[in-house]
């Protein structure tokens, strides 16, 4: 990944983000209080202004001021978890390049600063259970190059964001319906899949 | 959906707009969106500072004056604010005393106000902070979120603001605040899902016959859906399951907040605090304050929250002291 | 309809009930249905009474305390009381200097106070009454019931119970209530319609994108229905439709009441209050005292009303005089 | 009229009252507050319990305790209304029996006290339209005796009622809807009609 595909990546998530806002506020309105949808949109609308015009020394520049927009617009949950994970993915990537496995490290610590923040565990039904198989999934097919890494891990954030439904909520709003949570997809892994989505899709462009 | 708004994108905006024309007494921020008192204290005192999502009015913003909040950094609708903002309201009120964060116990406002206090830290504020979790309706264990904060923060702001304003130190405020919310316990029924202007459709659907127990404040599903049925039999449900998770005996005394979560006219709450009122009585618990109005709603949401402090006469002395602000005021 | 209510008959009794649990410094007499003052007037005083149906809250009882209101006596739900209730309100308020009756103009309200001026007359009390006539959506000529009392209801209240509080004599009373009157005027949109509990079901069907605009505050529909816009263009709408009727011109100073008919979030009434305060600076008009909140309400309708009362240095002095009401409190 | 048939009146009211309280409520939801219906069950269920056990020494006694009661139970605009009416019919109804013409002249006091109070002019859209076709009704018919009477009077007054639906009120609360108030049926006129069906009723009854 270079600096390009960085800004390239944040792009591709401002609009993902966008066309499923309905979605995603639909999904927490379910078990939460329906703004996940507007939260990220304005997040992601306030990051590409913020990269408006920037010509990033490094990868990790771009997803740098992405978090700390994200932190500063967002609110809520999302806003300080998807804001720590992209300031310790820019932290991790203080190259001007970086291969398949150094963006894996990075991913591995974007989810740590998630788990430090929410303190979630896999299986509480949150963001984690999307990121944590794309984050495996990425450093199992890394070797094979940045494209199929990330080819595989959209497809495991999905099939983690799937896994969702029949959990019960433990963290995060969803938690204080009990067991009223099971049978919900969780918003925050939808838009982590939407996240890992847009990566393989601008992965894949950049061949 | 019907909203006296211009659009949902603009509706925190205007309606800071709007409060600040309102409210000459208090400075209203637009740019940080942050509502402080205008005076700043004579000698240092510690300041109290709150904040959360929108669509919770008066909380928080009603309740900034004297002998209540410094200030409050209101979110979007139902979604915390950022830790900019928190910065920033420290920052406009700190005196020296240092700051007590006043802090709803959701994942939101828990991680953002942490941030916040980290800034703080950073730029030589002393930050406490004062978790607010009383709903009963919330599992509370080391593995889930923990139980919401509701109507204590009303308790909580009133009765620390009011030793803040006396001149008390810093650890003295905030361990008063933690009291306070230790004493409390609140339990919400509600008769509708609240609308918020973005979704512009009630979070959920109940039918004409159906209340959800156990609901928060931002539109989600409670813990159970029942029958509609009398305000005596309601009153008893939720006093019952406040009673049963409370310190409480017979001889106690309680601070009352009967509280509109937005939609249901006042003539039903007094109604059921009547109901809750002779409930408490049979148990031998004497109301020796309350409130009974809309104080921290859920938009538009119909029904109602009972929350109970146990009191003490320290309790009692602060919560009679003097308060002027927009939406509590006596001397 | 979904209210928390015991039974629709009981809905009155059972909140006179709460509300006098909740107000122990107010005296509830449950069998005459009035609401006073405890502490008596140490010298004579004149003596305000208000009353009407119910369903408006915290309309009348809210305003009952120092400052305002000696006593009111609410009337089933959008229903005026009957003159047995207002002559019991007189006596037990009536201190020698005579009694002020404040009385909205309603059909029913204005003859059954008439009948218990006639009452109070023959029980040697010295009776004045107030008619409140503010709202501009209704024709006002001999040959109609005149214009409703609306929100000035709470202007007039305020205003001449500071000058009664003075001592001032009971015709200096009664005038001055005529004079806030006349300055006031006011125009309310609903957004939906209000549910009486003896009705069940909405006073009139509203679509999503429909509102009635010149309502009232009984549920009954208005003068025309039009297109729900955006809260600037309402606001808009309803300052302009009142300055064409009222003598107010650049450089006046106006109390404004931006008053919520119940269902309507406090998020949204700011919305309006800064939509109203834009509109009005744009005629030079200075909003110089506000209130922004349920004051005079109709059950759970949406919707707002305004009010505006020209202000003038003794209207203001007065207004910012002392008050201590459950609903109204400043010092 | 004696005092029996007067007790009997009121009951029937009251019967009639409790019957289309739904109506009434109903007719006053489109132009009014919708409390027509409660406000006279309220009012002549109150009655009914004042005149419990009564043995009333003139026909006018029942009435006027009957007016008595509605205007400390009922309230709003009905209660003093019909209250001064029938304490009004009371008064003019000092003996033990009264005739056709007695009783018209006492419909004639009830009619003014009505006017008095409530200043409506026929073609207002209120009790008025009602009683005042009633009344000249039970006039024209007394000659032919009570029952007649009382039955040509119902008839009028149901005339007199549908005649209110396609005027403007200008008085009352269906006035504040201008010509929006136009097409509806006027629950004050309706209550006055069922009023003087209750009449016919008891008076044929009576024989
Ligand atoms: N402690 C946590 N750790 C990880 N993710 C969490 C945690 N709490 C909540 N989330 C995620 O946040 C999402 C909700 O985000 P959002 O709606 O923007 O915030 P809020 O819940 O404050 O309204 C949830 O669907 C969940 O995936
Ligand atoms: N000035 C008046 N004169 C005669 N009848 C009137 C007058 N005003 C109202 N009414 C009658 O009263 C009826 C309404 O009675 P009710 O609903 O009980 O009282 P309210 O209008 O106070 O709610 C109207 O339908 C009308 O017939
Ligand atoms: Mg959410
Ligand atoms: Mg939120
Ligand atoms: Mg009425
Ligand atoms: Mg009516």
């Amino acid at each position: 990944m270079d600096t390009t595909l960085a800004l390239a990546w944040v792009r591709e998530i401002a609009s993902a983000v966008e066309e499923h806002e309905a979605q995603l506020t639909e999904l927490d309105s379910a078990i939460g209080d329906g703004d996940h949808g507007s939260n990220l949109r304005r997040g992601f609308t306030a990051a590409l202004a913020a990269l408006d015009g920037l010509d990033p020394a490094s990868v990790g520049a771009a997803l740098s001021r992405t978090g700390t927009t994200l932190i500063s617009k967002v609110g809520g949950a999302s806003g300080p978890l998807y804001g720590s994970a992209f300031r310790a993915m820019g932290t991790a990537l203080p190259g001007e390049r970086a291969d398949a496995a150094e963006f894996g490290a990075a991913l591995a610590a974007g989810l740590a600063a998630i788990r430090r923040l929410g303190a979630a565990e896999p299986g509480d039904k949150t963001i984690v259970d999307a990121w944590t198989p794309a984050l495996a999934a990425f450093e199992l097919a890394a070797p094979t190059g940045f494209a199929a890494a990330a080819e595989a891990a959209a497809g495991a954030a999905e099939q983690g964001m799937r896994d969702t439904v029949p959990l019960q909520a433990r963290k995060g709003r969803a938690s204080y319906l009990g067991p009223r949570s099971i049978g919900h997809q969780d918003p925050g892994a939808t838009s982590t899949a939407l996240l890992f989505r847009a990566l393989a899709r601008v992965a894949e462009k950049a061949g | 959906m019907k909203k006296l708004i211009n659009t949902p994108e603009s509706v925190l905006a205007d309606a800071l707009a709007g409060f600040g024309a309102a409210h000459p007494e208090l400075t209203v921020d637009l740019v940080d969106r942050v509502i402080s008192r205008a005076a700043r204290p004579a000698t240092p005192k510690v300041a109290l500072v709150s904040g959360g999502g929108s669509g919770h009015e008066p909380l928080h913003g009603g309740f900034v004056g004297l002998g209540m909040l410094d200030a409050t950094c209101p979110g979007e609708v139902f979604t915390s604010p950022v830790p900019d903002q928190m910065l920033a309201a420290a920052q406009a009120v700190h005196s020296g005393a240092g700051v007590v964060f006043v802090v709803k116990n959701y994942t939101g406002d828990v991680m953002n106000f942490q941030l916040a206090a980290e800034l703080a830290a950073e730029e030589g504020i002393e930050v406490r902070t004062v978790l607010v979790n009383d709903d009963v309706a919330v599992e509370d264990s080391t593995w889930t979120a923990g139980r919401r904060g509701t109507g204590a923060t009303v308790m909580v702001e009133k009765i620390a603001g009011a030793l803040a304003e006396r001149g008390a130190p810093l650890d003295q405020v905030a361990a008063l605040g933690d009291r306070v919310n230790a004493a409390s316990r609140s339990f919400a029924i509600a008769l509708t899902a609240a609308t918020t202007p973005a979704a512009g459709k009630p979070g959920f659907d109940l039918p004409e016959d159906q209340i959800e127990a156990g609901v928060g404040i931002h539109g989600e599903p409670g813990r159970r859906r029942e029958t509609l049925r009398p305000a005596r039999e309601l009153a008893a449900e939720v006093v019952d399951t406040i009673l049963a998770d409370h310190d409480l005996a017979a001889g106690d005394e309680v601070i009352a907040l009967v509280n509109g979560l937005g939609g249901t006219p006042l003539l039903e709450l007094y109604v059921v605090f009547g109901e809750v009122h002779a409930r408490l009585a049979e148990r031998g618990i004497r109301i020796a304050r309350n409130l009974v109005g809309n104080y921290v709603t859920s938009l538009d949401m119909a029904g109602f929250s009972l929350t109970l402090t146990k009191a003490d006469p320290d309790l009692l002395e602060l919560w009679d002291a003097p308060v002027a602000t927009p939406a509590l005021s006596w001397s």
